[in-house]
């Protein structure tokens, strides 16, 4: 394992004290309970306030995405472990301007419950909370016999679109519903070419051979559900996408907004050579690609991998989407 | 001190915690790599982290703690220190067992099984696993069944249950998961302990060797 | 050798494809002779062009750039090897609307060599061209017994600076000025922690063991000059920082712009940790943090490391830095 | 054909290009090895991707060029495809020996020595390398030397050429560079040799063994 860190048990400290340093123009950090990454200005009168955070080692997720047009406060927690209520709480009370707040959760049983948590403890403080649950996952079977789907990066996509309501005024139900269709329209599968390594572990989350790759993996190292010979990225691509396509499912003349996202070591010619795929197979099922987005926003470490996400848009959450966002990860407009 | 002679009061409590926390760190990678094995890699780090937290409060104890004040203790300390899974799962069990044993002074083997029930109970009532799910609660079922099979004494009851959450714990082992991580993987988590399973039988039959 | 490719001797083509498809709104791709990346709206009327390329392997630099407020086109040579002169020109051509043409080169023999050509092929056809090289990196002498330092991480604050310049109206000699006094009060140094693979070669550009870095690296795989231990971040921050304040020199309430660069294979967590120690060393110095640039824009492929940028500015100069920006890989203000 | 009668016309050189084609294919992973370790590993690469755009234009020749035709489109092809140093270097050396060469049908050996030292001060004036900067200039001017002492036979003075340049690229091993990527290495790059002269020794190595 090697990392440019310094004591690995404080590697989340001291990132999220470098972020603060480097983005002090759009963010604060509260640090008392730590951690908090909240928007500069918050709260943002009339606005509904918007939370997410998970455990750490997703970045840019969630703390590049705090600024106007997207998250209100981001709240990390340990590496790949979900934050506990009392940050979560911290947050929602430091963006609350009296027109609520929503959690975006990703669908873990840990961030689930410890966001529940946080939302029963804030309302006992007054603060109309709701929640969005992330699970965008098709790897994973949603069925009565698993914890669900997980929260991968669509998740972004909730929070852009979900932010620009918010910003544009619309009340927390309103947000609340706009952020479960963008759930509910999005469908992501992943794979990896080799590990990541939490840093206080020491040891990589699964070991692949010189020539496997791991299909259908999660964010947070855990293994996928198949393993299989390496192959050229078209055909992988293609591995990735058909049960995506399938299972919404997508159909000719959807509109659709394609996210190639990076799991943290992949270069980004590597997207590049991804997307073309991805595009190619949307173009040969008459799908109109609205919009792009390459790059690592939701990220396991410095996993190699790569993972697709599909959201099918109408004109209002195209319109949502472009709206300017001024975060340090994704920014436009502004 | 012989055993049978054993009371469960607010200072063997404290011992018993004491004694868990020592444990964690003793087995902190052990419990990380079956974690790491099916789920990502964190249980063991978790729940020292939160243990350690812990250790660092007790002093602020009354001198002459009930029992239930240490479970309180260490309920809201792990909630607010360990997140992920098994926070919110441990702390709700450690509440609801404080919340059982009220404001005794010492539990008898009837309070005992009362306070593992409702730990029991709040597990399940927070992460709705059913036995044979694979998680925690395939070592708190066994544990709370034997503790209330084993009769009068509370050093019979430490013991029974800690044996039957090892054996829950190794019984984990063959099954599919179908809750939390592990879920993720269908039939690749099988041959695999639960982590949870195996850090609640750490804790019970630490509390069973605690005089 | 993991990589998402197809065919090792198609990654350039397909990158860059991929490229064209995802950014169709920024720019266009003229493929004979392959490549040549140009802004969508090329060429613009009255508007000096900017031109500047290189080996691929570096994305998002160059193509990454190209749009709005920087350059105006693109050449991705071979994996890190230097275009020929025949898709520079065509570039040169595609982006002159008679203003001139700015050539913005990397300091390396072929880079100097062929865009050299280029500009006399250029000259010939009646187009006023006018090249800056970029020569940033402290790690190497710049004596008469080196080729002379290499244009790194800089070269992207030279692309944006005089990208603003030419976008305000300037003038060919104005806007080369600029750029020279950009890469002239810019220095940089990285190091690695991991070698990156070219696909074609399929070996590792360098050897490092498990407990060494590679200090004073370019952006070409190339090994560096000096090979130690594994230390703590902050100590290979220090490692990395000191050669560059020391070089200028940077000095007490000078302005600055840092930006610490990831070589590609570096989590975006361990950027922020390196650059929290780097703006300690400036706040200890006396030298104001003008602006913070953190994201991997000057890569090897997937190598893992770091590089650190200071650039010393003026009023002017961050009013630049500042102008918007809308391009691939860098948008702000649009 | 026996040794001496060898006539250096475009025949000739077309063969003798067609060699080199096929030797820098063949060599192509040590070239490369060598550019790995002291430069950017690509110099086997970018040869043999400019010398097997070369064969596929050969035919777009004359049936009877002259030596100069043929160098010169050697020239353009290697400066539109190769990039990189060796790209425009060689380019300009194939360049000038062309215009060196001129109109003649063949060369006799004075020609080839005005062809060989043509070539070699395009690549001085292009990469201002001075003998022992370790490039491929401390091929090439030994070389053009040997070449012009060898005396009037074009075999002696190919064969003189081509063993010169092997033994200035031998010698640049010791060396430390200070032209090109191998420069920035410092004391680092002693020991190994550069690329460039061992490609450059290969192509007049060819040139020596083709009828
Ligand atoms: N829904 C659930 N009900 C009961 N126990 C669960 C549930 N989900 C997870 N667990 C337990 O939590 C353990 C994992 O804890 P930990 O690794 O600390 O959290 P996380 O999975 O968030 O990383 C599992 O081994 C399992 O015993
Ligand atoms: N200034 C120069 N003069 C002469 N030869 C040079 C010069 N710079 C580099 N070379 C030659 O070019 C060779 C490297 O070629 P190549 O690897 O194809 O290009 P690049 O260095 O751009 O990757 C070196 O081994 C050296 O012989
Ligand atoms: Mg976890
Ligand atoms: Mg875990
Ligand atoms: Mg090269
Ligand atoms: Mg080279």
């Amino acid at each position: 394992m090697k990392k440019l860190i310094n004591d690995p048990t404080k590697t989340v400290d001291e990132g999220v004290a470098g972020f603060a340093a480097a983005h002090s123009d759009l963010v604060r950090v509260v640090v008392d309970p730590p951690f908090v990454v909240v928007r500069a200005d918050a709260p943002v009168a009339g606005k509904v306030g918007l939370v997410s955070g998970g455990g750490s080692g997703h970045e840019p997720l969630h703390a590049g995405f705090v600024g106007y047009g997207m998250l209100d406060a981001a709240v990390p927690g340990a590496m790949f472990t979900s934050p506990t209520p009392d940050p979560i709480l911290e947050a929602t009370k430091q963006v609350d301007a009296g027109a609520g707040v929503l959690h975006i959760v990703k669908n873990y049983t840990g961030d689930v419950l410890n966001f529940e948590t946080a939302a029963d403890l804030a309302l006992a403080e007054g603060i109309e909370v709701q929640s969005v649950v992330v699970d965008d996952d098709v790897a994973v079977k949603d069925s009565l016999y698993t914890a669900g789907r997980r929260g991968v990066a669509g998740t972004l996509l909730v929070e852009k679109i979900a932010g620009a309501a918010a910003e544009r005024g619309d009340s927390l139900d309103r947000v609340a519903e706009i952020a479960r269709t963008v759930n509910s329209q999005a469908r992501s599968m992943g794979l990896a070419l080799a590990p990541c390594t939490v840093p206080h572990a020491g040891e990589p989350s699964f070991e692949l051979g010189d020539d496997e790759v791991e299909i259908g993996i999660g964010i947070h190292g855990e293994p996928g559900r198949e393993r299989i010979a390496l192959e050229p990225a078209d055909r992988l691509v293609d591995r990735l996408i058909e049960p995506i396509l399938e299972d919404l499912p997508f159909a000719k003349d959807d509109r659709v907004v394609l996210l190639v996202n990076g799991m943290g070591g992949t270069p980004q010619s590597e997207l590049y050579i991804v997307f073309r795929r991805a595009a190619e197979v949307l173009a040969e099922r008459g799908i109109t690609l609205a919009r792009s987005l390459v790059g690592s926003y939701v990220t396991s470490l410095e996993m190699q991998g790569v993972s697709i996400t599909l959201l099918k848009v109408d004109d209002e959450l195209l319109d949502l989407y472009d709206a300017p966002v001024q975060t340090a990860a994704l920014r436009w407009g502004r | 001190m012989t055993a049978g002679e054993t009371t469960l009061d607010g200072a063997w409590t404290r011992r018993w915690i004491e004694a868990v926390a020592a444990a964690v760190a003793e087995r902190k990678s052990a419990l990380t790599a079956l974690d790491r094995a099916i789920g990502d890699g964190d249980h063991g780090e978790n729940l020292d982290r939160g243990f350690q937290a812990v250790l660092g409060k007790l002093d602020a104890l009354d001198e002459q703690p009930t029992p239930g004040a240490v479970l309180k203790l260490v309920a809201t300390t792990l909630i607010s220190t360990v997140g992920g899974a098994a926070g919110p799962l441990y702390g709700t069990a450690f509440l609801k067992g404080a919340m059982a044993a009220g404001d005794r002074q010492a539990l008898d083997a009837a309070a005992l099984v009362e306070v593992l029930t409702a730990a029991r109970d709040g597990i399940v009532a927070r992460g709705k696993a059913e036995p044979n799910d694979k998680t925690m609660v395939d070592a708190w079922g066994p544990a709370v069944e034997a503790a209330a099979a084993a009769g009068d004494d509370v050093r019979a009851a430490l013991e029974a249950a800690a044996g039957a959450a090892e054996a829950g714990a190794v019984a984990t082992e063959p099954l599919v998961a179908h809750k939390g991580r592990a879920s993720y993987l269908g039939d690749r988590a099988i041959g695999h302990r639960d982590p949870g399973a195996e850090s609640s039988a750490l804790i019970l039959r630490v509390a069973a060797e605690t005089q």
